[in-house]
């Protein structure tokens, strides 16, 4: 099981915040493909410059291997202040 | 000492306490970040953290500035959820021995959040609302310190 | 606001007020100057003023700097007299639209206060008293600006 | 008369702060040498690098020439903050 969390304009365009996907792809891309499968506009904003992705709470660059009951967060472009 | 909240908080009371039993700092430098708006409007501004994530990042850009300009002391608190026109949104505080390296802390620290703390910000205005991304400015600021 | 004052006075009081009731100001910043020395030290600073002179000299200055800055308000406390350790010295506060536009006119109003304003500063050290004079670096900072 | 200020150093260097010298000399620098007169600490610190006047509150640059009950002030090198 992979734990899925969208946040800013992510979850505007999934339309959900969190959600599981069980089992868990063996890969970051793997999974941000299954997210997107069918939805051109979710897929889209996944590939969008700037988004991040997290796993376990940790940056990543590039893809990664999942293990299973990984937390997988993608972060578009930040802003606070 | 960094703070996420999602209660309105008073700069000034934080800054009185900052300043407090201090003898080697000759410098503080403090930003506040204000949320502008029409009189009487609900909330204008709505900021979203990960939560378990977001702090310990803006920690690791505090710390990093400690180190950078040799800070005696950082506090960063940070508004999340709904706020309100001319509420308080950020406050950076920065202690140091000269004033040179506490501006330049309080500077670095605000560009840090503008384009690299985990924290989306969604504006409402008159036309409805948008998720606002760093500007090209907010960009290239941040790029001084690198 | 510019005041001169052999009173101490609380940055964070200050601070407090000059937020408040903001809808256009998206930035305030600030910057304080405390008296550094050992705890248990009594007066470690002496600031001489021009009575007359002093305030309308920094009064063109804060002027200068809202008009070249787009200011929306700046503050001026400056100490006069004897100050002791921990005691803030100056305290300037900028509010503009955008935070380059606060920082820098905070920047700008603290570099000419260390070496254009009609102050005159005297340290009280365990080797005897000396006046202050701007330092090369104080003379370069000022410089950035003209 | 001229009323004449000198502050921090200055003072602590003429032994006084604030003198009235009557009548007025003509010009500024005439007074400035009235003031020094006898005390070469005094002359070399009133023509320091950095010492500005002000006459009637305003700051000149070079010589100036003094109006009866002018206040002349002496002003060693600025440092606030």
């Amino acid at each position: 099981m992979a734990h899925v969390l969208l946040f800013g304009r992510l979850a505007d365009v999934a339309g959900w915040r969190e959600r599981a996907f069980d089992p868990a792809p063996a890969t970051l891309f793997a999974l941000k493909s299954l997210i997107a499968d069918g939805d051109a506009g979710l897929a889209a904003a996944l590939d969008a410059p700037g988004v991040r992705a997290a796993v376990d709470r940790t940056l990543i660059s590039g893809d990664a291997a999942l293990t299973d009951g990984a937390e997988v967060a993608f972060l578009p472009p930040m802003s606070g202040g | 000492m960094i703070r996420l909240t999602d209660q309105p908080f008073d700069p000034g009371a934080e800054l009185t306490r900052f300043c407090q039993g201090r003898n080697r700092t000759g410098a503080v430098a403090s930003f506040v970040g204000l949320a502008r708006g029409d009189d009487g409007e609900a909330a204008v501004l709505e900021l979203e953290a990960y939560p378990g994530f977001t702090q310990g990042e803006v920690g690791k850009m505090a710390a990093a500035a400690a180190a950078r300009f040799d800070l005696h002391e950082v506090t960063i608190i940070h508004r999340i959820g709904a706020i309100g026109v001319g509420d308080a949104i950020v406050l950076v505080l920065t202690a140091a021995a000269h004033r040179r390296e506490a501006f330049d802390a309080c500077d670095f620290l605000m560009d840090y959040l503008k384009s690299r703390a985990p924290l989306w910000k969604k504006e409402h205005g008159p036309e409805g609302s948008r998720w606002v991304e760093p500007t090209a400015r907010d960009m290239a600021d941040v790029q001084r310190w690198e």
